[in-house]
């Protein structure tokens, strides 16, 4: 093992390194209160330093024997995971604070999960994908729960626990299938062997195929194996619900997208029916039961099950232009979500948190900026024009249509417009509504996110936003699936 | 032959222990069931000839786990009266739906077998002539290495979860802070009250009572 | 010059943001920047008129950027748009001072809005790009969902949600139908894809789809009932621009995108178009015989009106075309007005209900002379705009079909039926109403609203030479390529029909 | 530019009155427009003399109008003789109008809007009978429609002026929409619509067909037809003739000028000044004289019994109507505008004559409230008499006699000549003659004759009309009594061919202004006949035997029911066409848009809750539960895929 | 009468599908929810052994050691969870699980 290896998992080194010293500074100081404050600025250092370390990596190397991947396609989800990661911190200070859950561990927990996912996002290998899963989904069980005097909370992790065990498990049998038929865990090896025309009808590489994708569905939260996702958002501290419903969903996706079209590219016409079918029933049903929420968290849960069903038309897509329209999605939607969190975040009367949708009521009224910034992000998750949710809608639908997937495309667009129906509802809340009593001034740190991500939205359709953004994930698609 | 008698001897009582564990009321019965099938899990294990990984279940997993298991069940000291029956509900579809899974396995690898890839060339090939445990050593620590410290950070954070969840800081508990009994010297350990006349002492722990935490 | 329709489309743009920077309190400050805004707007586009060249059919004032990938953002406006672009900017003052009272509420939420809005139709009718166009053709949405819910009547929700999620449901299809063209053609550039030939089969689902937006905005029969709604309970200016602009986008994309890209589909579903435009007409007309509110009244008027732009558009003739876009122009004008008028009234007794009138020409003459130009502009008396475009589309539809044509001109009839029993039951009679005995005559500023468009509605039908010589050259170009299509379809379709 | 003059001054009047009445007063209004419309009845003499009698013709280009494709719309004034008759007939009637609601509106506080709608009613006549294309003749057509529309409903608070007014506009309309069809076919027949050049192209149409409405059908006849729909509108023709009388509701004056003199009369002009195509179309022709006769017939009947002294005039100019209709019908067109010319002097009389005696009886216009007025307003009683005379043609056969001796009696003659079907309209025509003096005399006796049956305060102030008002009356009479004399000769006498030039085009077989010199005596005879015979039938029920009317009521009364409820054409059309409208607006409204469209989506909304409610249902909050639908999601997706790969093959 | 890799992938199956019926069968129980997990992962280790066995390739049970450690470490926060919960709702009850639904 030579130096470069090092260079070129030094952003997991970095992630590594700093959670153990952040967890012995977290321990050995004496004030609980500040040294979780002080953790956690120096996590988001951390998670910075590690992005940097990202950014500045080059070309494309794979390591360990294969199981290691670095390329333009895990760099940009990677920087993707670790901004978004960061922006969840920063909202954190304030709502734990308030809680008494200013706890070192937290960040701590938080730097592991997200090397999770990095570790996701790099993997090659089957093993290495289940390590990854496993590190990350484990950290997020225990935040899940980490508001540990509430019964919610407490629900929340237990439920997240037990199915994502259910699913882990699901997911390790496909795996051993897979395994047991290519003899291989190296996603190269079972592309190879998968690509045997004779492969094409073994049984036993589908069921792996199934299970495996069924574990991975639980990861994005697609339909039918969502049934998590409302209960785990409600239940979670707000600032860990903002975490979930970013970073792991980038991670969880990036694996998708490397396992369906690294691994097996040979057997794509199976796993696209399965695409398929999940991302219309995740469409149909993010918009149908968003409707009936009066949380403002289970809202988003729903939504985000939604827009999962969304990305996964360009997987389903299976071509460069898909890929890259799932990475636009990926970043668009990140950015949507922390937005919408840390509006909720900011939704406090009296110093305490409200999460019902009505107590938004008016709210143009007594406090315009937010109710803006709340509306822009409403209707750009609606996909309406020129918000950056109608060009994340743009590119999943685009390279669909190339595909030919017609009825698929037309279902989602009809979805969408049912879903734009719960993200008008809380526009009309907000704008329509007589007023309800006024929220107390937003903190700093959480303002800046939601300002930034209304910015983001905004001016995403400019060219030097958008086109970056669009330019980016065009090339880390065509490492995944060069352009025919 | 003796190898057959073996198997079905351990894959009948796996299975059957492991049926039992769903099946039976007692969570405590549960558990020894489950480490029945842990047992008999390790008999197919030795006969697949990894008998490091057998060893590693029995003391792992019998040993620790599910030891951890019956510990937590006494400790949550819950009451069993309670949480008899109502479990058969939904257990038709549920039979059916399961059962649909378990025969689509099985007609996996009953009615065509498994063909496995004609492209079998192992990236670690079991070695000859060495044992199992040498074979897994010796690979574990260096092909394998990055896997090796993921698992350990994943091991970091059970410890670290398990620890955030569970240890309850409980108010009103008096803890030893040693160095803070080793710094103290004159100036913090002695202070001198003037008693006015006619007055009372009152201690300044009484007067603070949230410095005594 | 070169850049001369981004400075228009985007000044209003430019108004928004300052008055942005307003402290709340500042109603005054706010309407006089919006006001002015769209005075310049109106005089820029003006001066983009007057340098519009009527000799040549291709784009003018083209300009092009780079923009994301593939897609260009690319502006021009040709013969069929310009007017659209000098409609839009001359009624935006009108509604800025159609607002000047009546709103107090939120003002510079309502200027943004609407500022916003100007932005988002000038681009619609300027855009060159296919996702440009859509871009500022559904982002309208947004604003005139905030106008008619925050600052509309009482059922404004289910208005405005009806508004939205109806012609959102359209346009996504079209959307798709759009992102099919470019792989086909491998551009969203408009000018490109007009000399793109797509195969017939697939011009008759893209035009399918189009037709999903473009009957939901325009509103065709029978997906029409969101416009009375959305109508009732839009405030007076919301109305302005709805039924003076927001429908034209329905028209003017079937001019740019169904008839002349899809030219073989166009004659093939053409008389399913014409079909529901006559239902439309007829229809529509007898349910505004009934209405009860003047502004339902109206909104059902415009459908009928609307009935004559589809059937004139989709008789591809000079005429039909000339008049589908006379009679949009004319009914941006008319309609507009006529919500005006409504909102005259509605701000001093704030209630539409016809009942509740009568008698006004007592208290309001000019008033009544007003309502009554517009009154017989709507029922399309020659002399006045609304005749041109409606006896250009009958006569080119007689063309087409004779049956379209007697059809559509029972039209005629029954226009005048409830537009005079409206006229009649509003204006006339006795004033009897307590209510209605206090009423003063327009303002000054009502005056300045209202005198323009009078102005206007009769210039225009007196000599309306000024709009058919600017989109004459366009138009005879989209006719003479839809017919030389339709050759060509005949002529490929002709061996296969030998085989 | 006389004739621009003529056209654009009454115009400007009605701008001055309309838009500065109120700053300039009632009084410089009224002298404004009057004044602008004496001018221009003086231009139009001069316009007369030098086209008609000149045998000059002219073309004005004005403005350019409707350019699209082919079609090529002018703002045009094409002055002809045609056109120089109906501008004196217009001008000289509507200079008089004015003069004389001076006096008759002189109480009306909206004295200015008043004479603003007249001139401009005056106006767009002028624009419709100049136009030398169809589309300005459109123009000026649904311009007198509105002028119309406003001076019905002038008295805006009386509902039934309202009423009027709108049930004139929709009426006419329905006429316009004819003649719009015949527009739209014209030019898409001869891609112009431009007068000149249609005459031209006509007769290349001949005989040939085209699909209209799904059937070949013969060009010419078919747009002739379309054409006369409208014509039938605007002249409240049979079946469209329900707005005439209801359009007494507006004031008299305007009565006068739009309901006897000059509007209705639009059809019968357009007809003539159609007749290159109507010629060629010898079965719309038909078409036209049927319809003629049988308003004729009709009309009389129903005028035979009204009470109300204007509607009894109105139904005598629909009746008049239907003569001038036949004449055209069968050919004499210069015969139907000659009696178009008389008719316009007699009947403008009579309504002004009637107007005077209202004035008289403060806006009383029952017949049956009046009687033995003849003393009291004597100089009225004398234009009436002069009017009546004219109008049931009094005259002595090839001697002399007021002007509607020339002009009707050449039409009876011409229809005799004209051999019809078993000579229905010449019957038609002769029984109605018959009728009109009967109901003319009736209208003189009720009113003037025999003793009062006002009351006493009303008879009592009843006085003599100002001279403004009497000025008109007494100009009227004059051209009642001279009009036929005079311009017998130019109009269908020996001068005709060079008196009408190019304007009216006869075909070559048509013969009938020749022919009708030639019919047997008796058929000269018949209408005197006729005439005294009214005569004298009036004088025994109303002077000789007052108490037979009521008696002839009483025994033929469903007959008089039918006629005093005018055949009950309203009740008709309220039941088949109004009624229905208002229910089937009501049944889209609330049932189409309501229930079925609004339903559908409110439907479709519904649904979505109902679906989403059931989507939640299923997040039980059970573990068990999403555990399940996990297991059913693996269960489903595996099954399907070993389907397809156990028994499908391929997987696809 | 040999035994091949069917035998153990069936066995495996079966305990495989006693872990998930063990997960949505239980209704009373969180700790045999636990229990069924284990089920689960040694269904899963059964068919690593036997794949590697009968494929020569140590991966598998390489992969096997992994999911053992795992398996550990998720049965101690699973505890951790299921013993939080407890301190919270007095009970570990399935069916009391349910604060959150709709």
């Amino acid at each position: 093992m030579d130096s470069s290896v090092l260079y070129v998992i030094l952003p997991e080194l970095i992630l590594a390194l700093g959670a153990i010293s952040l967890l012995m500074i977290g321990v050995f100081s004496p004030n609980g209160e500040t040294s979780g404050r002080n953790v956690t600025w120096l996590a988001i250092a951390v998670l910075v330093a590690a992005a940097v370390a990202v950014f500045e990596g080059s070309g494309s190397s794979t390591i360990f024997g294969g199981a290691f991947v670095s390329d333009s396609f895990t760099r940009f989800l990677k920087i993707v995971i670790l901004i978004g990661a960061a922006l969840t911190l920063l909202m954190t200070f304030d709502s734990f604070s308030r809680a008494k859950l200013l706890l070192f561990e937290y960040p701590v927990l938080v730097l592991l999960a997200t090397l999770g996912m990095l570790m996701m996002v790099s993997a090659n290998d089957l093993i290495a994908l289940y390590l990854g899963l496993e590190l990350q989904s484990l950290a997020l069980y225990v935040v899940a729960a980490f508001k540990r005097d509430d019964v919610k909370s407490s629900e929340a992790g237990l439920k997240y626990f037990v199915l994502g065990a259910l699913s882990s498990g699901m997911l390790l049998y496909g795996a051993s299938m897979l395994y047991g038929v290519t003899g291989s865990t190296s996603y190269a090896t079972i592309a190879a062997a998968a690509k045997m025309p004779e492969m094409a009808t073994n049984i036993g590489l589908t069921f792996g195929l199934v299970f495996v994708l069924v574990g991975l569905a639980f990861k994005v939260a697609a339909v039918p194996f969502h049934m998590w996702t409302p209960d785990v958002y409600q239940g979670a501290p707000t600032p860990v619900t903002a975490f979930f419903a970013g970073a792991p969903k980038i991670a969880a996706m990036a694996l998708l997208l490397r396992f369906t079209q690294a691994a097996l590219p040979g057997v794509s016409s199976q796993w696209e029916q399965i695409i398929i079918f999940v991302s219309i029933a995740s469409m149909a049903l993010g918009s149908f039961a968003a409707i009936g929420q009066t949380n403002i968290k289970r809202l988003l849960a729903y939504s985000s099950i939604g827009n999962v069903g969304f990305a996964l038309i360009g997987l389903a897509a299976n071509n460069t232009e898909g890929t890259a329209g799932v990475l636009i999605y990926l970043v668009i939607y990140v950015a949507m979500t922390l937005g919408a969190f840390a509006c909720v975040l900011a939704m406090q009367r009296n110093g305490r948190f409200v999460e019902s949708i009505s107590d938004l009521s008016g709210l143009a009224k007594t406090n315009l900026t937010f109710a803006t910034i709340l509306a822009v992000l409403m209707f750009s998750l609606a996909g309406i024009p020129p918000l950056a949710g109608f060009w994340a809608k743009w590119y999943v639908f685009l390279p669909a249509i190339k595909a030919g997937l017609y009825p698929l495309s037309v279902i989602g667009v009809v979805t969408s417009v049912v879903g734009a129906y719960y993200y008008l509802r809380v526009v009309k809340i907000m704008f329509f509504d007589e007023p309800a009593e006024g929220f107390s001034p937003t903190e700093g740190r959480t303002f800046a996110v939601m300002a930034l991500s209304a910015a983001f939205v905004v001016a995403f359709v400019l060219p030097f936003v958008g086109g970056t953004v669009v330019d980016a994930a065009t090339a880390a698609a065509s490492v995944l699936v060069p352009a025919h | 032959m003796a190898s057959a008698l073996f198997f079905y001897l351990f894959a009948v009582l796996a299975v059957a222990s492991g049926a039992s564990v769903i099946l039976t009321k007692n969570p405590v019965h549960a558990v020894l069931f489950l480490i029945l099938a842990f047992f008999n899990a390790a008999g197919l294990f030795v006969l697949l000839q990894a008998e490091f990984l057998a060893m590693l279940l029995v003391i792992v997993y019998v040993g620790a786990v599910s030891v951890l298991f019956l510990f937590v069940v006494m400790m949550l000291d819950v009451d069993f009266a309670e949480l008899k029956a109502g479990f058969i509900k939904n257990a038709k579809v549920g039979a059916l739906i399961g059962g649909v899974v378990l025969v689509e396995l099985i007609a996996l690898f009953g009615y065509r077998g498994l063909a496995l890839s004609p492209v079998m060339n192992p990236s670690a090939p079991i070695p000859a002539n060495i044992t199992n445990t040498r074979a897994l050593g010796q690979i574990l620590y260096t092909n394998y290495v990055y896997y090796f410290q993921g698992a350990g950070l994943i091991l970091l954070v059970a410890m670290i979860g398990a620890i955030v969840l569970t240890l309850k800081h409980r108010q009103g508990v008096k803890r030893q802070s040693i160095s803070a009994q080793v710094a103290r010297g004159p100036a913090t350990g002695l202070e001198v009250i003037k008693v006015p006349s006619g007055g009372s002492v009152i201690p300044p722990a009484v007067k603070h009572p949230e410095a005594a935490e | 010059m070169s850049n001369i329709l981004s400075v228009v489309t985007f000044l209003p743009l430019v108004g928004a943001l300052l008055i942005a920077t307003l402290n709340a309190e500042a109603k005054g400050n706010a309407r006089w920047i919006a006001l002015w805004t769209t005075l310049v707007t109106f005089a820029v586009s003006l001066l983009i008129w007057i340098n519009f060249d009527t000799n040549t059919a291709s784009f003018q004032f083209v300009e092009e950027h780079a923009w994301l990938g593939p897609l260009k953002y690319k502006m021009g406006v040709d013969g069929i748009s310009m007017l659209f672009v000098i409609l839009t900017t001359f009624l935006m003052p009108l509604c800025i001072l159609a607002s000047w009272v009546s709103v107090q509420d939120r003002v510079k939420e309502y200027m943004i809005a609407f500022l916003v809005l100007e932005t988002l139709m000038l681009g619609v009718f300027c855009a060159l790009d296919m996702v440009l166009f859509y871009l500022f053709f559904e982002g309208g949405l947004i604003p005139m969902f905030i106008i008619i819910g925050v600052w509309g009547g009482k059922r404004r929700v289910y208005a405005s949600f009806k508004f939205f999620l109806y012609t959102l449901l359209g346009s996504v299809l079209m959307l798709l139908a759009m992102m099919a063209m470019y792989w086909h053609a491998g551009t969203t550039d408009i000018p490109t894809l007009l000399q793109t030939k797509f195969p017939p089969d697939m011009q008759w689902w893209l035009w399918i789809a189009f037709f999903a937006s473009f009957a939901v905005k325009m509103p065709m029969w029978p997906v029409h009932t969101w416009l009375p709604d959305a109508h009732v309970e839009a405030p007076t200016a919301g109305s302005v621009i709805l039924a003076g602009i927001l429908l034209k986008m329905g028209g003017y994309g079937f001019l740019r995108f169904s008839l002349p890209m899809f030219p073989n589909a166009s004659a093939e579903l053409a008389s399913f178009v014409f079909t529901l435009s006559i239902v439309a007409i007829i229809y529509t007309s007898l349910v505004a015989l009934v209405q009860e509110d003047i502004k339902k009244l109206i909104a059902y008027s415009s459908v009928a009106h609307m009935g004559y732009v589809t059937m004139g558009i989709f008789t591809a003739s000079q005429q039909g075309i000339d008049g589908a876009i006379f009679q949009m122009l004319s009914h941006g004008i008319v309609s507009s007005a006529l919500f005006l008028c409504v909102g005259v009234i509605y701000d001093r007794t704030h209630t539409r209900e016809i009942a509740a009138y009568g008698g006004l020409v007592e208290r309001m003459p000019k008033y009544a002379v007003a309502f009554m130009v517009f009154t017989m502009a709507n029922v399309g008396l020659p002399g006045t705009s609304g005749f041109v475009g409606e006896f250009l589309t009958l006569l080119s539809a007689f063309k087409a079909n004779t049956w379209v044509a007697i059809l559509a001109t029972t039209g005629v009839i029954l226009s005048a039926a409830y537009a005079l029993y409206l006229y009649r039951r509003v204006i006339f009679g006795v004033l009897e109403k307590a209510s209605l005995k206090k009423l003063l005559d327009l303002s000054p500023r009502e005056i300045a609203i209202l005198a323009p468009l009078v102005l206007l509605t009769i210039f225009y039908g007196v000599y309306p030479a000024p709009v058919l010589d600017v989109t004459a050259t366009s138009v005879k170009n989209l006719v003479q390529n839809y017919q030389s299509a339709q050759g060509t379809a005949a002529a490929s379709a002709a061996p296969q029909g030998t085989q | 530019m006389i004739y621009a003059a003529i056209v654009f001054l009454p115009l400007a009047g009605a701008l001055i009155a309309g838009l500065f009445g109120r700053a300039i007063g009632d009084r410089a209004s009224e002298a404004v427009t009057t004044a602008f419309l004496l001018i221009a009845a003086v231009l139009s003499w001069v316009a007369f003399f030098q086209v008609a009698l000149g045998h000059e013709t002219h073309d004005v280009q004005l403005l350019r109008w409707i350019t699209s494709g082919e079609l090529d719309v002018s703002w045009a004034l094409k002055i002809d003789t045609l056109t120089s008759v109906m501008l004196v007939v217009v001008t000289t009637v509507s200079s008089l109008v004015h003069l004389y609601s001076i006096g008759y509106m002189h109480e009306d506080p909206s004295r200015s809007r008043f004479f603003a709608y007249l001139s401009l009613f005056t106006f767009a006549m002028l624009m419709l009978v100049t136009s030398g294309n169809l589309v300005q003749m459109f123009f000026g057509w649904e311009g007198v429609g509105l002028a119309s529309y406003l001076l019905i409903g002038f008295w805006y608070q009386k509902p039934s002026a309202n009423a009027a007014a709108i049930k004139a506009f929709i009426v006419n309309r329905v006429g316009d929409f004819g003649f719009a069809l015949g527009i739209f076919g014209l030019f898409f027949v001869f891609h112009t619509v431009n007068l000149d050049a249609l005459f031209a192209a006509a007769p290349s149409a001949v005989g040939k067909t085209f699909n209209f409405a799904g059937h070949d059908v013969d060009i010419l006849t078919t747009l002739s037809l379309l054409l006369f729909v409208g014509a039938m509108g605007k002249s409240a023709q049979f079946l469209l003739h329900t707005w005439l009388p209801d359009a007494m509701e507006g004031p008299t004056p305007v009565s006068a000028l739009i309901h006897a003199a000059t509007m209705v009369t639009a059809g019968v002009f357009m007809v003539a000044r159609m007749s290159p195509i109507f010629e060629l179309a010898p079965n719309a022709l038909m078409f036209v004289t049927y319809i003629g006769a049988i308003t004729a017939f009709f009309a009389a009947t129903v005028g035979l019994v009204q009470n109300d002294i204007k509607r009894v005039i109105a139904y005598s100019t629909c009746s008049q109507l239907g003569y001038m209709f036949v004449a055209c019908g069968i050919g004499a067109y210069g015969a139907g505008i000659f009696h178009l010319f008389t008719h316009a002097f007699f009947k403008a009389l009579l309504f002004l004559g009637a107007g005077s005696v209202i004035h008289a009886m403060h806006h009383e216009q029952d017949m049956r409230a009046m009687g033995g007025l003849r003393k009291k307003i004597p100089w009225t009683f004398a234009a009436m008499l002069i009017g009546t005379l004219a109008l049931t043609g009094v005259g002595i056969p090839h001697l002399a006699g007021f002007a509607g001796f020339y002009s009707k009696d050449a039409i009876i003659e011409a229809s005799y000549a004209a051999n019809t079907p078993n000579n229905f309209a010449f019957w038609l025509l002769v029984i109605a003659a018959l009728m009109t003096s009967f109901y003319s005399w009736r209208l003189v006796f009720m009113t003037f004759y025999g003793e009062t049956r006002a009351d006493h305060h009303t008879y009592d102030h009843a006085h003599e009309s100002p001279p403004t008002m009497m000025i008109p009356l007494l100009v009227l009479s004059l051209g009642a009594v001279l009009a036929g004399i005079l311009f017998a000769p130019y109009f269908i006498g020996h001068d005709e061919t060079a008196f009408w030039g190019a304007a009216i085009f006869r075909g070559e077989h048509n013969h009938i202004l020749h022919e009708m010199h030639e019919v047997p005596g008796w058929v000269s005879y018949s209408s005197l006949i006729a005439m005294i015979a009214g005569f004298a039938i009036a004088w025994v029920y109303y002077i000789g035997a007052p108490w037979l009317p009521a008696a002839t009521a009483r025994a033929f009364r469903p007959i008089y029911l039918f006629l005093l409820n005018k055949w009950y054409f309203d009740e008709l059309y309220n039941l088949i066409f109004v009624r229905p409208a208002f229910a089937i607006g009501r049944f889209l409204w609330k049932d189409g848009d309501g229930v079925v469209i609004d339903g559908a989506i409110d439907g479709t909304a519904a649904g979505v809750v109902r679906i989403t409610d059931r989507v939640v249902k299923l997040q039980t909050g059970y573990m068990y539960h999403y555990a399940f639908a996990m297991l059913i999601g693996v269960a489903a997706i595996l099954t399907w895929l070993t389907y397809n790969g156990l028994f499908g093959g391929v997987l696809k | 009468m040999t035994i091949g890799l069917g035998h153990y992938l069936v066995v495996a199956a079966c305990l495989f599908t006693l872990g998930i019926f063990g997960i949505f069968l239980n209704r009373k129980n969180v700790i045999v929810i636990l229990l069924s997990i284990e089920l689960m992962l040694l269904a899963v280790n059964i068919n690593l052994v036997a794949f590697s066995h009968f494929n020569g390739d140590l991966v598998g049970q390489v992969f096997a050691l992994f999911v053992l450690t795992v398996a550990a470490a998720e049965s101690a926060i699973g505890l951790a969870i299921m013993v939080v919960y407890f301190r919270n709702r007095g009970s570990i009850a399935v069916e009391d699980i349910n604060m959150m639904k709709g």
